[in-house]
């Protein structure tokens, strides 16, 4: 798919297994690009996993960055990571969360006391407010994202149920395009407009999701 | 010989007071919320997305939308809600959590905690751990004393990169509670099945005594 | 009631007349209560307004700082601000939104160019990125918060209708006590799951909104 | 003589395009809406938590629930969504907008705009105006070429306080459109009821003229 290209910086909604859009990662990975800046809640690379396509291109070295917050799921990561072959930036989860919501919004960085006095805060510049220490994240965007709702219409707008939100929200708004994953399409209006989780303004492509539920 | 998971989640619940919002990390701590007094209601987050966690789904009955942290598939309280990760985080650490309850790699008289990386060996991430101890109220850390080559996983200073500087509160062991002071970790209750020698044999750093007799763990 | 005392800070949902938490802030006049800090996006002092007590608090000197974005619905804030006898602080309305939403989530401060170059930017630090030129702007926080659901249930989580969301989430999370006005009270359990826009942690009292639609 | 409020909404209309979009201000910007061509839909947003604008509700079947930033009842379109205040801001301060389209007190060559304080006189107040001026792709300033005293309202540099430091693209009067260019105020078009020399003589800072025939705004 030409959506997918060599040195493309790339989000990846879900979190664990659940609201990660299966079908695209599968596409991404088959599509053979590398050089790719992966940001990711996490990435299991266990076997079946939903991630698998995802972990296969982290271990072939076709992910050249990796911005993660949580690795225990994939020990190539941890093993890539102490042999200094991939350059991984570690991420606290709300942090990560919070940078790709500025990157998204337009807020050129924030102060947090997440990461103060820790490997995290290392090269980042504080700032002490009424003796309370912070450190200044900047804010993530992407060329491009791929995320998922459970149902989704033409226009892109996404409900997503239960705990299937996640990171994708934020990240479609934070990345140039925006490629939507759903389990249902429906028609234009049937998400009543009280109930849409993200946002179709953002998002540029819909495809129906071709994987089975675990 | 005791159930030590169980022995330290029991510990930990009792710790738990009726109303709390508590998030609970994977292991030990999720394990806490099946040792609630009947006079105790918490209200379990998960920092995936839900508020209100119920108990596990039953097989043949899982929403496979609806998961805790931990992967498992769960139930929602009537009352609790969903959300997506930037709400989550801005639950946690914005102070509205009265309590988190995770494990550790060491933790020190200081407060300190590492439980993210075990450099060489280990590479868990932090994933909402530096969020979680940043943010709650009371952060009580579910712990075995010691690790299993017997060395100390209380000690002086934290020597493993840190999840965060000096915000532990309560340390939760399999042989001891103890409570993070201005002047140290003071002891709070001992295990039934140790003596205080054993303890401090065991631990990495000085115990704050209290005065007179030793308050035992619930057994 | 003995929720509302002199001295406070006291934020108020609401946009225009829609999600205006009419009876609270009609109690909160009727209080008595002097030397408030009142955060709103407007303040109406049309005859009529669902905002009128607040506006009657505000010409009586009872409150003594306001800040607020808009102000055209008000000729007393015009007059009041020109005479130098209210310290009102104007505040842009997505900056207001992002402050309130930054002191309920822990955020302790966040650059953005909104304002830079202008008055609103007048002693606060100016910080350049890339070239680029923003203003840090702190969280904002209250000692009580007087916020709007269409439905709420005794958990006090809420669902607003329509366009009556606006502030009411983030003041919600942003005061220490909180006060929720509903239109419609309904058992815990009524409102999914996947659909509450006041979180129900947030909420210490909800009380039936004694106001008629206009 | 011409309806110079529908004839600026008009005109601003024309630099609309299809698929945008588009934040309107109360006033002359909202009317741009009703002088779209029908090969043009544009998505309109309203600051206070809509996106989707459709038209204004009829009489005896509105939504007490629903308005749009000048508290007009009105509709939501398919596919429309409603939200918060700080989701609303951040779609406008994260750049997702094409186009905002808001009124002046002043606004000079430099792109710089003023239309939220009038000292002494008026104050409205920013409301979402630095906001919309700092985020939107597109700055449309609508408004009429002069005051009601006849002073210009297009300047060499606004001495009223500022909205926004040089976020200007474009502005549309009752005499002309001018793009705001990195040498100044360009000339893009002229209504056809006034000579250059007029629009010169009523405008308060030099004007960079097209090569040849100045093209006529729509009438």
């Amino acid at each position: 798919m030409r959506q997918f290209r060599d040195g493309q910086s790339i989000m990846v909604g879900g979190f664990n297994k659940v609201g990660v859009p299966g079908t695209l990662v599968r596409w991404l990975e088959e599509s053979g690009v590398k050089d790719i800046t992966l940001i990711v809640n996490n990435c299991s690379n266990a076997e079946g996993s939903i991630w698998s396509p995802a972990a296969k291109m982290i271990k072939d070295g076709r992910v050249s960055h990796l911005k993660i917050s949580y690795i225990a799921t994939n020990s190539d990561v941890c093993a890539l990571y102490e042999a200094h072959v991939l350059d991984i930036e570690i991420i606290p989860q709300g942090t990560l969360a919070e940078r790709i919501r500025a990157g998204g919004c337009g807020i050129g960085g924030f102060l947090t006391t997440v990461g103060v006095g820790t490997m995290i805060a290392e090269g980042k510049q504080e700032i002490t407010i009424n003796g309370i220490k912070y450190v200044l994240e900047m804010p993530l965007a992407a060329d491009l994202a791929l995320v998922k709702a459970s149902l989704a219409d033409p226009m892109g707008n996404g409900l997503c149920f239960g705990t299937s939100k996640n990171f994708n929200p934020a990240m479609a708004s934070a990345a140039s395009y925006v490629m939507l994953e759903t389990d249902r399409l429906v028609p234009v209006g049937e998400i009543g407009y009280e109930h849409v989780d993200v946002a179709g303004i953002y998002v540029d492509m819909v495809i129906p999701s071709a994987e089975e539920k675990a | 010989m005791k159930n030590v998971r169980e022995f330290i989640a029991k510990n930990v619940a009792s710790l738990l007071k009726d109303g709390d919002l508590v998030n609970l990390g994977v292991g030990i701590p999720t394990l806490a919320a099946n040792y609630l007094p009947e006079s105790v209601t918490i209200f379990i987050q998960a920092e995936n997305g839900l508020l209100g966690c119920g108990p596990k789904a039953r097989e043949g009955e899982e929403n496979l939308d609806l998961i805790d942290a931990g992967a498992a598939y769960i139930t929602c309280l009537p009352g609790g809600f969903t959300f997506d990760s930037v709400t989550s985080f801005g639950i946690i650490r914005g102070g509205h959590l009265d309590a988190t309850v995770l494990g550790a790699l060491q933790v020190d008289e200081l407060g300190n905690l590492a439980n993210w990386y075990l450099p060489g060996k280990l590479l868990p991430g932090p994933g909402g751990a530096m969020d979680l101890v940043s943010g709650a109220k009371k952060v009580i850390v579910a712990t075995e004393h010691n690790t299993k080559n017997g060395d100390p996983k209380i000690v002086k200073r934290c020597t493993l990169p840190l999840t965060s500087e000096g915000r532990v509160t309560t340390i939760v062991t399999d042989l001891a509670i103890l409570n993070k002071t201005e002047a140290g970790l003071k002891l709070v209750a001992i295990a039934s099945d140790i003596t205080l020698q054993e303890l401090i044999a065991r631990t990495g750093c000085e115990l704050i005594l209290p005065e007179g007799e030793v308050p035992l763990m619930l057994d």
